[in-house]
């Protein structure tokens, strides 16, 4: 280990409140709370200004630069071009460019369809729903993953599907969480933040994503499709900190099977049989025996 | 007299470094009518505006009823007794009559506006004062007269004791005014007490017990009006002697302009109907009419704003096609259009721009679309010198100008381009009388060098001393021509009121 | 067709329609209050944020939900004396005006919630307005179930548009705000004084587009989030025109908007096709025809945009 | 308390007030650099070199500074003839979604030469559509134009929403709403190498000193000054009305949509919904800071940009939330235009 923690940066696109920047943010503080890296970082960054906040942040002496190219794909890999000392690991679409820009993908989607094995056994109305904010891959991977994971133990249940058309809007997604209540759905999956809250308003359960709902809403969210960023920090930050090329892709370290992602879910709500096949898959997962459908269309 | 219900005391206020009024002071009485006289900005506004609470004096004091008056504060103005009605009318034109008439008189904070009351106040009044409108008409559906009976009546709600009437008929018709005064002088009666602005000396002489006259922000005189004259007070007003200028016999030339059967038609309503004239070279020929008539679509059309949906026009003897803007300046013809605040000039922008903008198309203002700005300046400057504009240059600010030194503005650059024909509407309206003997000698002064003058006027004795010939506008159509020499104002009136058209039928 | 039906006759749609009108209608009637006075508030999106987070972090830090929206209205109050201050006292261009406040109060409460409450996990919440039932409301039948799903705010809301379609037309207080709308000079001569109505009107305005913001985080959800007013400031000047300046079209055109909203997403789980673009566009398209149908009758406040200076001409 | 119109300005004045007004805002702004528990006197001097202590801050500084300057133009160009265009911002991105729609499909394989000026041109058309509309409401049904122009902006970002989400969707953006992208021969070159800045820069302030021109010496910009300040006035003196703010309405949506088109081109190389951090409001406050003088523009946008891009950096170096640029911004913004007025007007009681 070096004696001196690495000098990482975050840029967020979005405030920190979003689920999604949240899993950075929490595993980048927690890492710094260890020692292990010393964090500092900039949120609501607009696609017009997060170029620059690369380029300040590598000048600044940052040696590993954490963030989003969603909406900048192609000027970031500019700037890791014109930055060859800094280590750029970016959550992205595209591919690793280069020895210093890396990317990873947000492949949760293991811990969703295991949710929805729970959900599809649980559901008295045979009506379940997701709501998501855009049709967007990671998203539609997510959703589709839950989907397959309902159909797998009930063939029967129907499988609503709502997007918000926003990433923040949480009472929207809430009056979205309750319109598919209205339409008969009994379990929710909420990729978005404002979904639990129709289910505990309606007395129903439902799914969480990303990270863990369950202390939030502890009567509602009874399962989670956790993502942990972690893992992907650890490597990322070992590679730069050794001053080996992190041109590559780390989704894998957040996938189940490397220990990155996983499904938290509070026993003896679901019927035990139903938790037990649930765990079966889970260790196949795990075992790479069983791999979930990888599913990026538009859900219907 | 008996007791002084107003007291002006050494009242002050400038603007900048302009002295609008300087250490005026001045009485009114119980039941009295004051006359308040004065060129264009000699402060007559002014000293109405601080009387009423709207501007705060720099110095000097005001009593009503032997009580100090709160300066700058409308509302004690209100609460002891005095009422306004503003030069340009102060109302909502999206609101109704009676709601016009109860803002502000009732308590901010209470729960209910007690309108059937106000109704059942404001049926009186107009009773009383024989100012009768309805009180749920939509305000900006009434015409002006109506309008300034609304004024007259938002006062006397309030309980007015002291009346001020800041040009109370620069808008109205000889009739409309002639009804007012005989309801001023019903108010007076009643123990109301007066003071009224205007430039009509007529006026002033019939109506008034006593005039005051301001010049440059200060009182030069005051007169009882039993014991002076329209020419002392012209004189007062200005500080030297003023004439209108005569007509002088003179030999008319060939006909220019003639219109044969002209209609325009505007969203459906026949504004002018198979009107008729024929325009001479070296004669004025007057169109009088009552406002709502057609004198404004009359002008619009000559000044090539409005097309004609029938008839045609005859310009110098050939027949002409639609006519814009662009072609009256073109051909010859000069155009004072009767708003000059609104079509006549544009204040924010400079007296060399307001000078040349309707010819900066022409090669020497401007040349492949760019102005030459140099030849635009010394235009206007000529202007400045030969018509006598005074209160800046070339490069002032065209608002800073008062009403008849843009009104001389807008002469000169017609006049100064000698034009063949000129259409003259409301030439003279709201200058005094210094100004309108200017704006007269330059009319006279272009006629006699040749040019065909068609004044439109609702001026009477404008007309009267204008005009070679006089035709009268009533609901869009025109009256035959009558000779001027050969007419009183008794004639022209019973013109305007359409006598002419029982003769031809 | 049926599903169409279904979806309206079904009571979840209205009371979601409600829920989702309730903020439009806070800031929708403060927009009108403050343009009846003839000044525009574009600052309604940027008040709107701030009432959101100060109403949500007074009640984080132990206030009642009754106090937080109190505060919320204060904060309100607050940028309304800044609108007002630069508008009527100096005359600033409105427009320019409204959009600095808004820039200022939005950047300024996310700043000020990052100090106050950093984040680590997922933000914190409160307990928000529980749905009360009304005893004789609750028991009609369709009606009933609408309204039972309602927070007392919304009843509120609906008390308040009712209140100032009153306040306007029926008292001399609302008659000196609309004379100031329409003529301020004329205001003026009638012993109103219009900087005080103008002040009075933005401010009280300004405070009910923050009890709008309010609303978002203490009843329609639980926690504060940064950019989560979502353009519903501009819905409401918007809505402010649709309505005519008038209170009570306001209330329509704001429900108008929120069932749109509510019935869209019923119909995303029902049937798929129309872009959710389309829907989001219905408001501002339905407001420029209404101008244009309205122009001719020319009842916006003449005055609206105009500055006043006592003394000027 | 009264204001009286200045007639004089003493240049002490001038010089003054603006320095008054940012002094101000940093010490508004100090309050709340302190409240975070940062050095004040050090945040004044990072601001500083954030925005110009190094070759990237200067140039990230004129590349903020050059949309601004562009929609600032436009608001500048329209609220001088009394067109109040407040939809800058539905026109910056219809200018840029024009652009990567003919860029990316129309002229795909054009050569550099040839595109860049045909690219530029169909993002200033499309600005000018948009706020032909409006226009053409005031004309014909006498609608204010300030409220409409408002909210097709929200309709215009809506519109690129489908667009994106639909018919321009790039499909190598795995499904990210995003236009497809202009050719690299498209797009505009680098005014300084190994930096954001590019010759958009160039054409912007080229741009301010053509309409600087045009509005003081030509005949188009004395007409279009007089249809503003006085329609019946214009119309007496001859002035085409309609046709005269008709292309004043393409001057000023031109030049908004050009601004779109410059930060694709530019920069971007493509449009999603969040292309524009509000540069179309941005730039009404920077052309009333500018008086609605087009050089005037220039300084305000270069203002603005400093503030933003300093205050930016230096939240990051000091390690306080990112949003205090937006706070010193808008602080600097309100504190100017107070500071504009008291140059203009003196207080009597
Ligand atoms: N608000 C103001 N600001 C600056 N100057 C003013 C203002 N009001 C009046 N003045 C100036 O004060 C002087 C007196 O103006 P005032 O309106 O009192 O004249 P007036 O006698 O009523 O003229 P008119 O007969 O044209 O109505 C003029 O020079 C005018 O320009
Ligand atoms: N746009 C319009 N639509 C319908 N009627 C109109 C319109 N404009 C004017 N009128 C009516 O047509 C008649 C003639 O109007 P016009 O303005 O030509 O008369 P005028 O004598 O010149 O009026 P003024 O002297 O008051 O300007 C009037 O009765 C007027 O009320
Ligand atoms: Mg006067
Ligand atoms: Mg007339």
């Amino acid at each position: 280990r070096a004696a001196t923690p690495l000098k990482v940066a975050g840029i967020h696109a979005s405030p920190v409140e979003n689920a999604w920047n949240s899993c950075l943010h929490k595993a980048l503080q927690d890492a710094a709370a260890e020692g292990a890296i010393e964090y500092t970082f900039s949120e609501g960054i607009s696609g017009t200004d997060y170029p620059r906040a690369m380029r300040e942040y590598a000048e600044a002496g940052n040696k590993l630069i954490i963030g989003e190219a969603y909406a900048v794909e192609k000027e970031a890999r500019q700037v890791a071009a014109d930055y060859p000392e800094t280590a750029f690991v970016l959550g992205s679409s595209g591919a690793a460019a280069g020895d210093n820009f890396g990317v990873f993908g947000t492949w949760n989607h293991d811990g969703a369809y295991l949710a929805g094995m729970l959900a599809g056994k649980m559901t008295k109305s045979n009506v379940v729903g997701s709501v998501g904010a855009m049709p967007i891959p990671e998203v539609n991977m997510l959703i589709n993953a839950f989907a397959a994971g309902v159909k797998a133990v009930n063939p029967e249940a129907k499988h609503l599907v709502t997007f918000i058309g926003t990433f923040f809007d949480p009472p929207k997604a809430r009056e979205a969480g309750l319109a598919q209540i209205d339409a008969g759905a009994d379990i929710l999956f909420g990729e978005r933040i404002g979904t639990a809250d129709a289910a505990k308003e309606r007395g129903i359960k439902a799914v969480g994503s990303l990270i863990d709902y369950t202390p939030r809403y502890p009567d509602t969210v009874f399962a989670n499709a956790l993502w942990g960023f972690r893992p992907i920090l650890n490597a990322a930050v070992a590679d730069a900190a050794a001053g080996k090329p992190v041109g590559k892709d780390y989704t894998a370290f957040g996938l189940m099977k490397e220990g990155g992602s996983d499904i938290a879910y509070a026993k003896g709500v679901a019927p035990a049989d139903a938790e037990a096949a649930m765990e079966e898959v889970r260790a196949k997962i795990k075992s790479g025996a069983f791999e979930v459908p990888r599913d990026t269309a538009e859900p219907k | 007299m008996t007791e002084n219900v107003l007291e002006i005391d050494g009242v002050s206020k400038s603007f900048g470094g302009n002295k609008a009024n300087d250490g005026i002071s001045m009485t009114l009485a119980r039941g009295e009518i004051v006359a308040l006289l004065g060129e264009n900005g000699a402060g007559k506004t002014t000293l109405m505006s601080i009387l009423f609470g709207h501007y705060t004096p720099d110095e000097g004091r005001i009593r009503v009823a032997g009580a100090d008056l709160p300066p700058g504060r409308p509302r004690a103005a209100i609460h002891a007794g005095i009422g306004m009605v503003h030069q340009h009318f102060s109302l909502a034109p999206n609101l109704t009559v009676l709601e016009n008439v109860m803002t502000g008189t009732e308590k901010l904070w209470s729960l209910r506006s007690e309108s059937g009351r106000a109704r059942a106040k404001l049926k009186a009044l107009a009773e009383r004062f024989g100012l009768v409108v309805d009180p749920d008409a939509r305000l900006g559906d009434l015409s002006v007269g109506e309008q300034q009976r609304v004024e007259i009546l938002k006062a006397l709600y309030n309980d007015a004791r002291i009346l001020i009437l800041d040009e109370p008929t620069a808008v109205l018709t000889n009739l409309e005014a002639e009804t007012l005064f005989s309801t001023l002088k019903e108010m007076a009666r009643q123990g109301l007490s007066l003071i009224f602005i205007s430039h009509k000396l007529d006026e002033v002489m019939a109506a008034a017990d006593r005039v005051v006259v301001l010049r440059g922000g200060k009182v030069v005189a005051e007169r009882r009006a039993a014991e002076t004259s329209k020419a002392e007070l012209a004189e007062l007003m200005v500080g030297h002697r003023v004439a209108r200028p005569v007509r002088e016999a003179h030999e008319r030339g060939a006909p220019v302009l003639e219109a044969a059967s002209v209609s325009v038609r505007i969203d459906g309503v026949d504004r002018l109907k198979e009107v008729s004239f024929r325009l001479h070279a070296g004669e004025v020929l007057g169109i009088i009419g009552v406002s709502g008539n057609g004198q404004a679509a009359l002008a619009s059309l000559l000044s090539g704003t409005l097309v004609r949906s029938a008839g045609d026009i005859l310009l110098y003897g050939e027949a002409i096609g639609d006519f814009s803007v662009a072609d009256t300046v073109a051909s010859g013809i000069g155009r004072i259009p009767e708003d000059r605040t609104r079509e006549g000039a544009i204040g924010e922008m400079a007296v060399w721009e307001n000078a040349v903008l309707e010819r900066i198309d022409e090669p020497r203002f401007s040349r492949r679309g760019l102005v030459d700005r140099r030849a635009a300046i010394a235009f206007a400057e000529t202007i400045v010198r030969d018509f006598d504009v005074r209160g800046g240059g070339a490069r002032t600010r065209t608002r800073l100008l008062s009403g008849g030194n843009m009104q001389k503005l807008i002469l000169g650059r017609n006049l100064a381009e000698r034009p063949r024909i000129l259409i003259a509407a409301q030439p003279a309206r709201g200058l005094d009388e210094g100004a309108v003997a200017a704006v007269h000698a330059r009319i006279l002064e272009a006629r006699k060098a040749g040019t065909a003058v068609l004044l439109i006027s609702e001026d009477l004795d404008e007309v009267i001393g204008l005009a070679d010939r006089i035709q009268a506008i009533v609901g869009g159509r025109l009256s035959p021509p009558v000779s001027a020499d050969d007419v009183d104002a008794r004639a022209l009136g019973l013109m305007m009121a359409g006598a002419w058209k029982k003769e031809a039928a | 067709m049926s599903i169409v039906l279904d979806i309206i006759a079904s009571s979840g749609l209205w009371a979601a329609v409600l829920r989702i009108a309730t903020p439009l209608i806070f800031g929708t009637l403060g927009a009108l209050l403050c343009e009846r006075a003839g000044v525009l508030n574009l600052g309604i999106e940027g008040i709107m944020t701030f009432g959101a987070m100060v109403g949500w972090l007074a009640v984080y830090h132990g206030a009642d939900l009754w106090t937080g929206l109190l505060v919320a209205a204060l904060a309100g109050a607050v940028f309304g004396l800044l609108h007002a201050s630069l508008t009527v006292t100096l005359g600033l261009s409105q427009h320019v005006s409204g959009l600095g406040v808004t820039l200022f109060a939005s950047s300024l409460s996310y700043y000020l919630f990052r100090l106050i409450v950093p984040l680590s996990g997922s933000p914190p919440t409160i307990e928000p307005f529980a749905p009360v039932n009304v005893p004789l409301l609750a028991d009609l039948p369709f009606i009933g179930a609408v309204l039972s799903a309602q927070t007392p705010p919304t009843y509120l809301a609906l008390l308040l548009a009712l209140l100032l379609a009153y306040v306007v037309f029926r008292t001399p207080l609302g008659l000196a705000i609309r004379m100031t709308g329409e003529n301020p000079h004329a205001a003026e001569a009638q012993g109103v004084n219009p900087m005080a109505v103008r002040y009075g009107a933005v401010i009280v305005g300004s405070a009910l587009m923050a009890v709008g913001g309010g609303f978002l985080t203490l009843s329609a959800f639980n926690s504060f989030f940064p950019t989560m007013i979502q353009g519903r400031g501009w819905i409401c000047i918007a809505l402010v025109v649709f309505a005519s300046w008038r209170p009570g079209r306001a209330l329509f055109g704001a429900l108008l908007f929120a069932f749109f909203d509510a019935f869209q997403l019923r119909l995303q789980t029902a049937v798929d096709g129309v872009p959710y673009q389309v829907f989001l566009m219905t408001p501002y398209i339905l407001s420029i025809v209404a101008l244009c149908v309205m122009a001719r009758r020319a009842r916006v406040p003449q005055a609206l945009m105009q500055p006043y200076r006592r003394g000027e001409r | 308390m009264r204001f009286e119109r200045r007639e004089h300005r003493p240049l002490a004045l001038i010089v003054l007030t603006p320095l008054l007004a940012v002094a101000a805002a940093l010490a508004l702004s100090g309050l709340l650099i302190a409240a975070a528990g940062a050095p004040v006197l050090e945040a004044y001097w990072r601001i500083l070199v954030g925005a110009f202590g190094s070759r990237l801050s200067a140039t990230e500084t004129l590349t903020r500074a050059t949309p601004l300057m562009l929609t600032g133009l436009a608001a500048a160009v329209a609220f001088r003839a009394r067109v109040w265009n407040i939809g800058g911002e539905g026109q910056f991105y219809f200018g840029a979604i024009a652009t990567a729609a003919v860029g990316s499909q129309l002229l795909a394989g054009a050569p550099g030469y040839l595109s860049i000026p045909l690219l530029l041109l169909s993002g200033a058309v499309a600005g000018m559509v948009l706020l032909i509309v409006p226009l053409w409401l005031r004309l014909r049904f006498s609608v204010d134009e300030v409220v409409t122009s408002l909210l097709l902006n929200f309709v215009a970002v809506l519109v690129v929403s489908m667009l994106i989400d639909g018919p321009l969707k790039d499909p190598l953006a795995f499904g990210w709403p995003q236009s497809q992208s202009v050719a690299d021969a498209a797009m505009l070159p680098k005014l300084v190498a190994r930096s954001r800045l590019h010759w958009g820069f160039a054409i912007a302030l080229v741009l301010a000193f053509v309409v600087h021109f045009v509005q003081s010496r030509t005949v188009f910009g004395l007409k279009s000054r007089a249809a503003g300040l006085s329609p019946e006035g214009a119309v007496f003196a001859g002035v085409p009305l309609a046709r005269t703010l008709f292309l004043v309405a393409c001057l000023s949506g031109g030049l908004a949509g050009l601004a779109g088109a410059v930060e694709v081109l530019g920069v971007k190389g493509y449009v999603t919904t969040d292309l524009s951090p509000g540069f179309g409001y941005s730039g009404i406050v920077v052309a009333m800071l500018a008086g609605l003088h087009p050089l005037g523009v220039v300084l305000a946008a270069l203002f603005t940009a400093t503030m933003f891009v300093g205050a930016d950096g230096m939240s990051r170096a000091l390690k306080i939330p990112s949003y205090i640029a937006d706070v010193t911004v808008a602080l600097s913004l309100i504190t100017m235009l107070v500071a504009v007025f008291f140059a203009q007007y003196r207080i009597r009681r």
